[in-house]
């Protein structure tokens, strides 16, 4: 689904946690997420905590719309 | 021996009601042939005539798939039809898949021999090739004077009862279903064989090829993205409370589209996950946890980027077949394209 | 080392007074005397034997292994070492085949066992064993009797059912219609000789699950072993035999063991084309860390032989199809070239993805056909076996079995149907 | 807990039934052995067996028993359990035509239960402990 978006010319980053499935998909700018159930929260974490996590995940998410890349590129920290 | 009887099923634009602006209308009937019909005319030589033709709007029927599909059906039947040929489509996306729908549908329910036309690139052949007969077309409308030949030459040989032939022999694209055969040698000696081939580096045909995917060419970075327009998706199933689209907990067949105006936070009380594939407890507590509105609302407040879009798509990838993703991805990227959205952040679990 | 098959040719069976092989090649069976060597095993309450010849109309089910008679007429080492005959290392001098007959062992070990040979019908074409002439024992076990001994005891009695047969033939101066040879001296020797061949080896997979699934290399249970070397020609002494009857159209009956077709095929190419440098064995146990070990072990052997190519197959499907990428995947990682076979689950509508594991390495495959196919078997006038369970077949459905005797069923149910060995021709295609 | 056993076979009582890392599920199908073990790989824990053990289509096989090894610190995903679980789930969508374990005659779901014990035995063995014999 995440190739054709990016087929019609938009930078698209995936928010994922199954980075290679991610990959042969074929998304290119890929983000990972914390786990399958809850890929932007952690339920051990206060809500607080959560929130953090979760503005730091979209935060590096439109970083990585921002940065031109050659090859298929997981944002990690 | 009087000729059999055909029934061709167009779209708006060919059955030469209109184009988009017609793409809403009613399954309708006409006697005889319409548009491309004609061409078919000649190429089925006397042995069986399109006595009647069956149009609907490719909007009409990618928002009503069943009840269309019930219409239609009914009118294919007021003509005591012998087959049902629909399109060639070409390359146009919503009415390959009208097609090959309609084609399956009169096989599954009415035991008629249909087939149908399009470009390789048509979703409509990815969601039907396992079950209906599609002879390959080039992408555009100059390809029907070669595609009305092989069409017709097919569904005189469905109708003559005679079996067909492999995909390759009969010119119909692979229906991707394997069956048995037997070859001249024992596997044993065919896998020698095979294996000699590959040492010398010379071109062998593997029995079983293994499924792939191809790449996409990278979309430029977002340049102002202060005064960009982000769109968010989600196919980690988070849908309206009460799932009003109905998408399926697998292998969903159709996504939502819904507005995000006035909302600020994914909460509880509005959202929840209609995904089959994970422990739902966690995304029904804080749907922000999958589709993470409150932080978008802020950082947009903060100016981190322009604007959120306020419309947002969300289905249930879990077992969602590659053609049916596909089909997903192309009508959302269109539409935001569209819309001028500048960039999208897709979520998934 | 080398081995002469000397194969006497089987065109007939039935019982009689004393169990030869006639001028005419109709192999005459003394039923008491073989009655009265298998009563020996006490754990059986009763022993049936039954004869079924192609083209007849019957049935035999379910069908444990089949095994073809043999016996050693010279040099060291015994027919079905380890399990039968004495531990010492077999697959040299000379071995007594009656090619063309066949011992079909059947027995309900477990409720839901499966395996179906029809002699004549439509399935007949998908077995290699409508084409034998085959002596069907059917036990019943003593009352109480534990499982596992149950299997052995069913195990054995084939075993030394087919021994009996060829011995005896054997000693009635059967005599031999033609003799095959085999010979593959030390690896250096094949070395120096062909030192422009390309030197290949087969990966044989042994199904090792457990309980009904095991196979057997000099009567060890193979999920116990490390990867290991053997010799072509022991395989043709029955070093391997089969504990596995599940499923029945991909288990390695004890009979293609000792046929192997991807040894004869390399061994017809051996300084050829090919210099055949071995067989190395590996097992496809459930355990994850299991699978690595004989992975990695097996890939290092061929690594240390200087393999260049590696003929591989499966035996089963769904778990072991991860055994069959990994070891493609980590031959490949090694400079080794592959072809793998294998039998495909796609379905009944053959629309589904057919094997649970997949790797862009794997681009050289055999297919041995879809296993889900469904079949539509004749009624028959004479079953040997038993019948109340082939609704649930592992290829059966409920409602399989009709009141007129014919049955609906996947090929899953047919032994032999989907040998992963590449022993018959049948294969799969894309339409 | 360093591993757990997840099962769906009642025989795993004896011996195992009071061992707290065995979990005996009343009344469940495969599937639902299966969705368990799901919800355990997606917090980190690992397969210690192929899911699809024992030469079966799922979908004819009442008896479900899956071993899984506790996240290590590092916790995360474990991809190859991952792409075990998806194999797993997909074979289970068989045919609708396949028999249920309701219908299965009595003694055949006996005897699936007994090879289901048998096949995993050793594993249980290995990764839980020794429970009591069978």
């Amino acid at each position: 689904m995440v190739k054709e978006i990016e087929r019609v010319g938009l930078p698209i980053v995936h928010i994922c946690t199954i980075i290679p499935i991610s990959l042969t998909v074929g998304a290119n700018r890929i983000v990972p997420a914390i786990a399958i159930p809850h890929p932007l929260g952690d339920p051990s974490k206060t809500p607080e905590e959560e929130k953090l996590l979760r503005r730091r995940i979209v935060e590096k998410s439109l970083l990585a719309l921002q940065t031109e890349i050659t090859e298929q590129t997981v944002f990690n920290d | 021996m009087k000729p059999y009887r055909i029934v061709h099923y167009l779209n708006q634009f060919f059955g030469g009601v209109g184009g988009e602006e017609k793409a809403d209308i009613k399954p309708e009937s006409r006697e005889g042939a319409v548009g491309p019909g004609v061409a078919f005319k000649a190429a089925l030589k006397g042995e069986a005539e399109i006595v009647g033709t069956v149009i609907c709007g490719d909007g009409y029927f990618a928002e009503n798939m069943e009840k269309a599909t019930g219409e239609i059906l009914a009118l294919i039947a007021a003509f005591k039809a012998d087959a049902v040929i629909t399109g060639p489509a070409f390359n146009a996306g919503r009415y390959g898949a009208a097609c090959g729908a309609v084609a399956d549908a009169v096989r599954a329910k009415l035991d008629l021999p249909a087939l149908s036309g399009m470009y390789e690139e048509n979703p409509g052949v990815d969601l039907y090739r396992k079950s209906v007969v599609i002879v390959p077309t080039s992408d555009n409308a100059r390809g029907i004077k070669d595609a009305v030949p092989a069409m017709s030459r097919l569904i005189l040989k469905m109708l003559s009862g005679e079996t067909l032939g492999s995909a390759a022999e009969e010119g119909y694209m692979e229906r991707g279903i394997r069956v048995n055969c037997f070859h001249h040698r024992p596997g044993a000696e065919r896998a020698v064989e095979m294996l000699l081939s590959k040492l010398r580096g010379e071109p062998f045909a593997t029995e079983y090829p293994m499924p792939n995917f191809d790449r996409v060419p990278i979309a430029p970075a977002l340049k102002d993205i202060k005064n960009a327009t982000i769109a968010l998706l989600t196919d980690g199933g988070i849908v309206p409370k009460g799932n009003p689209d109905r998408i399926e907990s697998s292998s969903a067949t159709r996504y939502g589209t819904y507005s995000f105006a006035g909302i600020d936070s994914a909460t509880d009380k509005l959202y929840a996950t209609a995904h089959g594939g994970y422990d739902p407890t966690y995304a029904n507590h804080d749907p922000n946890r999958v589709l993470p509105l409150d932080v978008m609302r802020d950082l947009e407040r903060e100016g981190a980027f322009g604007k959120l879009y306020e419309t947002w798509y969300s289905t249930v990838g879990n077992g969602t077949s590659v053609a049916m993703a596909r089909k997903f991805g192309e009508e959302m990227g269109q539409a935001l394209k569209a819309a001028g959205v500048d960039a999208v952040i897709l979520t998934s679990t | 080392m080398k081995l002469e098959l000397h194969k006497a040719r089987v065109r007939g069976i039935q019982w009689g007074g004393k169990t030869a092989l006639g001028g005419n090649r109709v192999l005459q069976v003394n039923r008491a005397e073989l009655m009265e060597l298998l009563a020996e095993d006490g754990r059986f309450a009763s022993i049936d034997m039954d004869i079924a010849r192609p083209g007849e109309s019957v049935r035999i089910v379910p069908v444990k292994d089949v095994i073809e008679p043999r016996c050693k007429i010279e040099g060291s080492g015994e027919m079905f070492p380890g399990m039968v005959g004495d531990v010492e290392s077999a697959g040299e001098g000379k071995t007594f085949v009656l090619e063309g007959a066949a011992v079909v062992t059947c027995g309900k070990i477990v409720g839901f066992q499966e395996g179906i040979i029809d002699m004549s019908g439509n399935a007949a074409e998908y077995t290699p064993f409508s084409c034998t002439y085959n002596l069907a024992l059917i036990f019943q076990p003593t009352e109480g009797l534990e499982i596992y001994e149950y299997e052995q005891a069913c195990r054995l009695a084939g075993l030394k059912a087919a021994l009996y047969l060829a011995r005896k033939a054997h000693e009635a101066g059967a005599g031999a219609d033609n003799v095959e040879t085999y010979e593959l001296p030390s690896m250096t020797e094949s070395f120096t000789k062909f030192p422009n061949l390309p030197k290949v080896a087969y990966l044989y997979q042994l199904q090792t699950q457990g309980l009904l699934h095991d196979s057997y290399v000099y009567g060890l249970d193979a999920k116990r072993l490390l990867s290991t070397l053997i010799h072509p020609n022991e395989t043709m002494d029955g070093a391997i035999v089969s504990g596995n009857c599940v499923s029945a159209c991909d288990k390695n009956s004890t009979f293609v063991h000792q046929n192997n077709p991807v040894i004869k095929a390399l061994y017809a190419r051996h300084g050829v084309d090919v210099n055949f440098v071995g067989v190395i064995l590996t097992n496809e146990n459930v355990t994850l860390a299991d699978k690595r070990r004989s992975s990695a072990y097996a890939v290092k052997l061929a690594s240390m032989l200087g393999v260049e190519g590696l003929v591989i197959s499966e035996e089963g499907f769904g778990n072991p199809d991860a055994d069959l990428i990994m070891n493609c995947r980590r031959a490949e990682s090694a400079g080794i070239r592959t072809v793998l076979i294998t039998d495909e689950f796609a379905g009944r509508d053959g629309a589904s993805q057919s094997l649970a594991d997949a790797t862009p390495e794997a681009d050289a495959v055999v297919s041995t056909g879809n296993a889900n196919m469904m079949i539509e078997l004749p009624p028959v006038e004479r079953v040997i076996g038993y019948t109340d369970y082939v609704d649930v077949i592992a290829g059966g459905f409920s409602g399989s079995l009709r009141e007129d005797g014919s049955i609906e069923v996947e090929l899953q149910a047919i032994t032999g149907a989907t040998c992963e060995l590449g022993f018959n021709r049948t294969g799969a295609k894309t339409l | 807990m360093r591993s757990v056993c997840v099962t769906n076979n009642p025989l795993w009582r004896d011996g195992y039934g009071e061992t707290e890392a065995v979990r005996v599920m009343e009344e469940a199908a495969a599937a639902d052995v299966f969705i368990a073990a799901r919800d355990l790989v997606h917090k980190g824990w690992r397969f210690a067996g192929h899911p699809l053990y024992g030469n079966f289509s799922p979908t004819r096989h009442p008896y479900r028993t899956l071993v899984l090894i506790a996240p290590g610190e590092a916790g995360g995903l474990d991809m190859e359990s991952l792409a075990l679980l998806e194999q797993a789930l997909e074979a289970c969508r068989g045919d609708a035509r396949d028999i249920a374990a309701g219908e299965m005659p009595a003694r055949m779901k006996s005897d699936f239960a007994m090879l289901d014990r048998s096949l995993m035995e050793e594993i249980v063995k290995r990764y839980i402990g020794r429970g009591g014999s069978l």
